[in-house]
């Protein structure tokens, strides 16, 4: 993702992503089906889903929705994209926060309670990791002194090994934000909750598909992140990827979901901690 | 103030709820103030069609009050019918009975096991706790022909008998059965992330649970040794049976006891294996059965009486079923208040609910 | 477009049912039987479902329930009803409150025979479904948005 | 007389004198048109300033002895207010003032040396603008409002006329104030500005406005005596009674004193309270001390006095303070329901916010401030605009009774929907000055894990505001609502205001911004670090968002219109819609009866509650005041 | 959570449990109750089976002689197959196939 | 065969009979309710230690039945079951569902009643599905 040519590598990312997405998802439901004993869909299930909510009746409960699930979506490829190109990382996550913003907007804009119980729990999620992402950006530009995703690709040493805590605190995050237990709050991906999709809830058909489109971009995003922490030699840090990404499937897999009060508590306490601690260390 | 609380329509097209059930939430932020339960959608009338059915056809209807439980049903349908003509029951047959009844109460509480696990987003355990249910439902299909509904208990014994093959069958699938207990003994015991969804959630008193007529597990939960298996009727006479407590009165409380069961009812249907005599396995009743009668079996979720009331023809006058669920319904309501809204799903599923026995 | 018989997404609704036809449902979704291969995930949302499960027969409170699910989920849409409840009544078709089979309220196009159906059956019904799902688009295409209602067929069985 | 004086005077006495014939004019129809008349000369006043440029400008030195008589007249008449509210507190804090003020007069007169009485640089003029053009846009709104509100307002209130003599006057007032150079000429300003928030805090003279009106008065008395305090130890230190003279100086017990006194009129934790007292108002009333007067004083002077504060102790502790007020108001506005409060913890919030920028005092927290400044400016009073106009049509200000606003009012919604937007998400210009502000404190720690914490609280509430009022029912049928023409005017003036201020960004950041913070900066001082930050600031705004908007929006224009009619479905309610019900959202329940579906926003009271959240929160805020003073002796 | 880290991780080293179904399907149990089968050559069309049937899912007429059932309506109980005189009518093991238009 | 354990009550001393049982810690089971032509034969059972005792009330048709849920809270259900099915008055509910606890409006009325059995299906669909817009 070196500086080829800006353009090749914005529409790049724009259209190989979410094939990587994609794949990433399928893998995640077949290790899931493998680990409870079962079979599973085939690899490229995700995409067969998508491609059939593409194609079903569009049925909205009101047309602002739609505005919001297209901004979730764009401000997501611009996430990404201003990562390929190595951009400011802390506008990156800005412009993550908002992507996120939309999708909870979109989800209160319907009066329909389940929708907006997922989107007061999405905010709290919001609410809990977002300190952390913005505190690992500045474990980054402590140890490079930029906040640009370029130099943190060209530094010469791993972030890993200065980031030891920061990195566990991102792995919770990364935990919600793959809406994975135990904190699969305000959707639920595959389980049966109390609150039933909750902030997909009223989205159908290609406006679904655009969710989940935008979840693909948001995967990559995350696994991008956690290889960044070793960039120096792009194999080790996709191997730290490969290792997380089954982590995370173990770890949904082995716990229940809890409830966000706790996810509050726990976010504050020990992620937070995690990042600040090793922040700390950092300045001093 | 108007708008001060959230309300909203808990089911009933709802995922946590396998059956349909309204349950009217008041919320303040997430904590439940107000629980009430609409119900109807299950609603038959089963009662009534079993006056107008033969007594011996209605042994298929109540069945089919629920599929969960159905074994049960028939049994204690069965027992009152001859109560009242006054049959008495081969001995092996006696115990086929009780075979079939923990069977069925194994992969009750199975399902159970797995819903709870649904519940609060445990898939794995669901996944598990099914998987391990395919056992009973195998042996039970391979003895009786049925998966579920397995339609064997006839009045006067029952319907099919095992054969000695099939008996070493059914030890092995309780002791592959046990071996996969202890999978999802430890994690429903002791781990974190379970117990904290479980320790204290939904809890009620002992008092509370006896004045409000909680039966079964949750009565046991609470630490009142109420088990009716303990009265001995089918071949509980001669396996006893003593009621497994908990003092907690919690969710994880209710999840210990019925673990706990399983194990037992591996146990009984061991004893039951072993001690089985041979002989007939059923009687033909004569006559048509006159007079009232209730009868009482411990069903998964707790004890079920059955009000039969025969007037010497081969329709019955009256049917009633009071089944556990119903029982337990009131002490639900008790347990809802001041609730997170993420654990009203986990409480409800805590009591085993079956609307369907409810309803009927 | 055969991305639809490859993900097929359900709703199950429970109406009336004595649990029996729901419990082997949810059967197939576990390890044993495992839909998923199909693509079929139980989604528990009509609006992200294409094709709705329902078990047991139809009653006064939840016909409305019932026809509300089907008018949530998007087009191109399949009903699947399971056992002799969901097609008939079966047992329960004498009873006061009940009002007979899911055909009677909605379209249904797949009905799932046994009292309770085994989750092989269950399966053979849902994945029939799957593949009507192309002819449902087709007739959407076509403008045939309303079908009419459909007595559960099995021709009875004469001698 | 030259363009030089005629300016400044027009801008400070005009709005009194306007002030004054507001208040004589008989009836509405005289009002208005002087109204507007007065509203668009200050407004013509400040743009023909800021075309004009920098300059300073001295006073006769004789005219400056009238300064410490008016003073005392001021003075006198805070004792008086103390002496008729019977408040002992004001009483004392005016006679406290009183001897302050007579001791510096006592001070060896040769050493008050002569000061530029005026000192209009880019930052005065920047604020004039803020003030000259967003004051009288209120002003105006304020005609619309005021007419309901003499219907309907409480009948002991003053009279109306009474009202846009404060109103109008306090923009004198707050021009004055940022333009004066002599601090004894600044101190009048501060304690002008405090007598008018208190007559327009009390309008309505209900039990709880006097007590508003009250607090607010004592807590900006006691951060007058610190002015005044500052005043005199300027003088005797420096023997200079300067602004300029004392930034440079940069004596740490004056900037300290001028610091709390900046906390109390900015509201800062732990003066917060008269500002949340202050809603009572009527909402142009609220409007301006939020946005453009009042408040912004505070910030002005820390903003002013930066380059004093700036690598200090001193101002590490001033820029802790603001943090910590950023980021507790945030957390206290989660727990509120009533829209004015939020927009109250809002704007103390941000206040901090800029605080923190100024006390960082680089280059790139310098333009940050500034930006925020501007911005926060444009944003707040727009959305009390709106807020008011809500209040008004619904008959409520909490946020839960918004619910369904598009359909009742939707020309407000939208307006005030993209006001609240601006405040957190791009394009606008608070995101900008927000991102430029983390990069700025990226060196201090404390402050930068509060100003984290801050922002991720801070999207919490208004991601609640937002999301309750823009719900849009099943197929709406909008009311055209009934809003007075200048009200209306007013809210679409400051829209797009906002609009083109998003627009203009960059431009305005690098030729204006960018090299005034260049400016205050020494060579040596300025580090390559800066320079990149500057330029990169100025330099990632523009393509993505152009880029994002020239993609998105059509695309989605035209999925929006492809939604046919029947393509609308009912919310999923368990399958429990009623059929034939009036709205969509109600569902069958007990006794197949219908009733309402409806979800509060959550306002986390157990954790984020007002009333337990402030006691310790003040108690820091305390100690961290007396932080500041330690630190001083170190 | 360690126990279940166990089977879990033992799950993905074995073979899944799963059934292929629609591939290979596994014989039915003897005895099962799949679906009702009557053999014309031995009934007698005494119409006792018609009248216990719980469901009421077949009607007999000795005249014209016709035995129907109404595959939607039986419950599979298997009482007809019990009481018939005859011995006529069998379970047939397998389930019986879903249909629809 | 009959019942053991049953003591007949009037409808005078129902309330103070089953305030009785509370005292002495009995549990309410169910009730059960039949029609028997001109009334109802009406059972309350109670239970303590694996015994049965039932109070057996004779209630005339038109009759108003107190409810006993304020002594026995689980009552309540049962009530209002039998409310529904049989269209007895029952009055002093605690949570009154008044006759919609297990039927509907449109649903037969005392369906349990000796009549009350006679059912055509009758399908009122209540509109079609509301697929179109509305
Ligand atoms: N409640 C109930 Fe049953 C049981 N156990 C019983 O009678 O399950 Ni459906
Ligand atoms: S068909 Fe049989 S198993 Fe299915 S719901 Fe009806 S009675 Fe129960
Ligand atoms: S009972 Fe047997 S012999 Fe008689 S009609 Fe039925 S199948 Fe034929
Ligand atoms: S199996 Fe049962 S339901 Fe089916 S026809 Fe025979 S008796 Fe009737």
């Amino acid at each position: 993702m070196i500086m080829v040519d800006p353009i090749i590598t914005a529409l790049l990312a724009i259209f190989a992503v979410p094939f990587i997405g994609a794949f990433l998802v399928g893998l995640d439901r077949k290790l899931t089906a493998r680990m409870q004993s079962r079979i599973g869909p085939p690899l490229l299930q995700p995409v067969y889903d998508v491609i059939k909510l593409l194609h079903k009746e569009p049925i909205v409960v009101n047309r602002v929705q739609i505005i919001y699930a297209g901004l979730h979506l764009a401000f997501m490829v611009l996430c990404v994209v201003l990562l390929a190109l190595g951009q400011d990382m802390l506008m990156v996550l800005f412009i993550l926060a908002f992507s996120t913003i939309s999708l909870i907007l979109g989800g209160m804009s319907v009066r329909s309670p389940y929708s907006r119980i997922g989107s007061q729990r999405e905010i709290m999620q919001m609410l809990s990791y977002e300190p952390i992402l913005i505190l690992m950006l500045v474990g980054v530009y402590l140890v490079n002194d930029s906040f640009m995703a370029r130099d943190i690709l060209a530094s010469g040493k791993p972030l890993l090994l200065s980031l030891p805590l920061i990195f566990p605190a991102f792995l919770m995050v990364m935990t919600i934000k793959l809406q994975k237990s135990p904190f699969d709050f305000s959707t639920s991906h595959h389980g049966h909750q109390e609150i039933i999709k909750g902030i997909t809830l009223e989205y159908s058909g290609p406006f679904l598909a655009i969710l989940e489109i935008t979840h693909w971009y948001e995967i990559f995003l995350l696994f991008f992140i956690v290889t960044m922490f070793w960039a120096t030699s792009i194999p080790v840090g996709l191997l730290i990827a490969a290792v997380c990404f089954f982590c995370e499937i173990l770890l949904d897999n082995i716990m229940a979901r809890l409830t966000w009060p706790w996810m509050l508590r726990f976010m504050w306490m020990v992620g937070l901690g995690l990042a600040v601690t090793n922040v700390l260390w950092l300045y001093i | 103030m108007p708008g001060s609380k959230s309300i909203i329509p808990f089911g009933p097209q709802h995922p946590v709820f396998p059956e349909p059930l309204q349950l009217r939430l008041m919320l303040e932020d997430e904590k439940v103030v107000e629980a009430l339960p609409a119900i109807g959608y299950v609603h038959r009338g089963i009662e009534k069609l079993a006056e107008k059915k033969e007594y011996t056809q209605n042994i298929f209807l109540v069945e089919r009050i629920c599929g969960i439980c159905s074994f049960m049903h028939a049994l204690a349908y069965c027992q009152g019918i001859e109560m009242l003509m006054n049959v008495t029951v081969p001995d092996r047959a006696r115990y086929l009975r009780v075979i079939w009844s923990e069977l069925h109460r194994l992969h009750s509480h199975l399902l159970w096991l797995g819903l709870l696990a649904d519940s609060f987003g445990f898939e794995s355990l669901f996944m598990q706790a099914w998987r391990s249910r395919e056992a009973v439902l195998d042996i039970m299909e391979a003895t009786t022909g049925g998966r579920i509904i397995i339609s064997t208990c006839i009045v006067g014994g029952v319907r099919r008998d095992i054969s000695e093959e099939l008996m070493a069958e059914v030890l092995k699938t309780v002791d592959a059965l046990e071996r996969d207990l202890e999978i999802v003994r430890p994690v429903v015991f002791d781990d974190y992330s379970v117990k904290q969804r479980l320790v204290g959630t939904g809890r009620i008193t002992s008092e509370q649970a006896y004045d409000l007529g909680s039966v079964g597990p949750v009565a046991r939960a609470c630490g009142i040794a109420r088990d009716f298996r303990e009265t001995g009727y089918a071949a509980y006479k001669e396996i006893k049976v003593t009621p497994i407590t908990e003092t907690g009165g919690d969710a994880y409380a209710r999840a210990r006891v019925r673990i706990r069961e399983m194990y037992q009812s591996i146990d009984i249907v061991r004893q039951a294996v072993r001690d089985i005599p041979v002989g007939d396995i059923a009687v033909s009743a004569r006559g048509n059965p006159e007079g009232e009668v209730i009868s009482r079996v411990e069903q998964p979720r707790g004890e079920v009486i059955y009000y039969i009331k025969g007037d010497g023809t081969k329709n019955l006058e009256r049917l009633r079923v009071r089944t556990p669920t119903f029982a337990n319904m009131a002490p639900l309501l008790a347990m809802l208040p001041g609730c997170e809204l993420a654990n009203v799903p986990v409480i409800v599923l805590s009591i085993d609910p079956c609307i369907s026995c409810t309803e009927r | 477009m055969n991305c639809r018989e490859k993900s097929p997404w359900i709703v199950h609704f429970n109406c009336n049912s004595c649990n029996g036809c729901d419990i082997e449902f949810l059967a197939c979704l576990t390890p044993i039987y495992d839909v998923e291969r199909f693509g079929i995930v139980h989604v528990g949302n009509p609006k992200h479902a294409d094709i709705l499960v329902v078990s047991g027969a139809v009653n006064y409170r939840n016909v409305r329930v019932l026809k509300n699910v089907y008018a949530q989920m998007p087009s191109p849409k399949a009903v699947v009803a399971l056992g002799a409840c969901g097609a008939t009544g079966g047992i329960m078709a004498d009873c006061y409150n009940v009002l007979g089979g899911v055909n009677q309220v909605i379209p249904v196009d797949v009905f799932v025979p046994g009292c309770p159906p085994r989750p092989e059956a269950i399966m053979d019904g849902i994945l029939q479904a799957a593949g009507l799902l192309n002819v449902r688009q087709e007739d959407r295409n076509a403008g045939a948005e309303v079908r009419l209602t459909i007595q559960p067929a099995g021709e009875p069985e004469k001698v | 007389m030259h363009l030089y004086a005629f300016l400044p005077l027009l801008l400070i006495f005009g709005p009194l004198i306007f002030g004054l014939l507001v208040m004589l004019a008989p009836g509405w129809r005289c009002k208005t048109p002087v109204i507007v008349l007065s509203a668009l000369t200050i407004m013509a006043g400040s743009i023909l300033l800021a075309l004009q440029g920098p300059f300073t400008l001295s006073v006769d030195n004789g005219l400056m002895k009238v300064l410490p008589l008016i003073e005392l007249l001021i003075l006198a008449i805070i004792i008086y207010i103390g002496f008729a509210i019977k408040k002992m507190l004001i009483i004392g804090l005016g006679l406290l003032q009183l001897a302050i003020s007579l001791a510096s007069e006592m001070l060896p007169h040769s050493v008050q040396a002569y000061v530029p009485a005026l000192n209009v640089d880019l930052l005065a003029i920047i604020m004039v603008l803020i003030i000259s053009i967003i004051g009288p846009l209120i002003v105006i709104y304020a005609i619309g409002y005021m007419k309901r509100y003499e219907a309907h307002g409480p009948v002991q209130m003053r009279s109306t006329g009474l009202f846009f003599f404060f109103l109008i006057g306090f923009l004198g007032v707050m021009n004055g104030l940022v333009m004066s150079n002599n601090l004894k000429l600044l101190t009048i300003f501060w304690e002008l500005t405090t007598l008018c928030s208190f007559m327009l805090i009390g309008h309505d003279r209900t039990g709880d406005a006097e007590e508003s009106a009250y607090r607010a008065l004592w807590i900006n008395s006691l951060g007058g005596a610190a002015l005044m305090l500052a005043l005199f130890l300027s003088i005797s230190a420096s023997g200079s009674a300067g602004l300029d003279e004392l930034v440079a100086v940069g004596a740490l017990l004056p900037l300290a004193m001028i610091c709390l006194a900046a906390f109390t009129k900015s509201a800062q934790l732990p003066f917060q309270s008269w500002l949340l007292g202050a809603m009572v108002a009527p909402t142009p009333v609220s409007a301006l001390l939020h946005s453009t007067t009042m408040v912004k004083a505070g910030v002005y002077l820390i903003i002013r006095l930066a380059p004093g504060l700036g690598g200090t102790r001193m101002g590490q502790v001033v820029a802790i303070a603001g943090a910590f007020t950023f980021a507790l108001a945030s957390a206290m506005a989660i727990s509120q329901s009533n829209g004015k409060k939020v927009l109250a913890y809002s704007t103390i919030a941000n206040l901090g916010l800029i605080i923190i920028c100024a006390a960082i005092h680089t280059p790139l927290a310098y333009a940050a401030a500034i930006l925020l400044t501007c911005f926060h400016a444009i944003s707040k009073a727009l959305l009390f605009l709106c807020v008011g106009t809500i209040e008004q049509g619904i008959g409520s200000r909490d946020i839960e009774d918004m619910e369904g606003l598009m359909r009742k009012m939707p020309i407000t919604t939208v307006i005030a929907i993209i006001g609240m937007v601006s405040m957190m998400m791009p394009p606008f210009g608070m995101l900008i000055g927000k991102w430029m502000a983390l990069e700025a404190v990226i060196m201090s720690p404390l402050v930068l894990f509060l100003l984290i914490m801050g922002s991720a609280l801070t999207v919490v509430f208004w991601s609640k505001w937002i999301g309750r009022i823009q719900t849009v029912a099943y197929h709406p049928v909008y009311k055209i609502e009934d809003v007075p023409f200048s009200m209306f005017a007013a809210k679409g003036v400051l829209l797009l205001g906002i609009i083109a201020a998003a627009a203009v960004v960059v431009p305005l950041f690098k030729r204006v911004i960018s090299p005034m913070s260049m400016t205050m900066f020494s060579e040596t001082e300025v580090t390559s670090r800066s320079w990149d930050l500057m330029n990169s600031a100025s330099t990632f705004i523009e393509w993505p968002l152009f880029f994002m908007l020239a993609l998105v929006v059509p695309v989605l224009f035209l999925v929006v219109r492809g939604i046919k009619k029947s393509h609308i479905r009912q919310p999923f309610l368990c399958g429990e819609n009623l059929e034939g019900a009036k709205t969509t959202f109600e569902f069958r329940t007990l006794m197949d009866k219908g009733e309402s579906a409806r979800i509060r926003s959550y306002y986390l009271n157990p954790l984020f509650g007002e009333a337990h959240l402030t006691v310790w929160a003040n108690s820091i805020a305390i100690a961290l005041i007396f932080i500041m003073f330690g630190v001083i002796s170190k | 959570m360690v126990s279940l880290l166990k089977s879990i991780i033992n799950n993905v080293l074995r073979k899944p449990v799963t059934r292929c179904y629609p591939v290979e399907r596994r014989n039915s149990f003897a005895g099962s109750r799949g679906h009702v089968e009557m053999d014309p050559s031995t009934c007698t069309f005494c119409g006792i089976c018609a009248r216990k049937c719980p469901a009421n899912a077949l009607t007999v007429s000795k005249e014209p002689r016709s035995w129907t059932l109404e595959p939607y309506k039986c419950i599979v109980c298997g009482y007809c197959a019990d009481i018939c005189p005859r011995k006529s009518i069998s379970m047939n093991p397998n389930h019986g196939l879903p249909g629809g238009i | 065969m009959s019942l053991m354990n049953t003591a007949a009550v009037s409808l005078g001393s129902l309330l103070q009979e089953v305030a009785d049982k509370h005292r002495k810690r009995y549990r309410f089971v169910t009730m059960t309710c039949t029609d028997i032509g001109d009334g109802y034969d009406i059972l309350y059972h109670f239970d303590k230690d694996y015994e049965l005792y039932n109070l057996r009330l004779y209630l005339k048709k038109g009759e108003e039945l107190p409810s006993i849920s304020s002594i026995f809270f689980a009552a309540l259900l049962v009530e209002n079951e039998i409310k529904d099915l049989f269209s007895i008055p029952i009055r002093d509910l605690v949570i009154d569902y008044g006759g919609r606890f297990l039927l509907t409006e449109d649903a037969p009325v005392a369906p349990m009643g000796r009549e009350g059995c006679s059912r055509s299906i009758d399908i009122r669909l209540q509109g079609a599905p509301e697929e179109e817009d509305k």
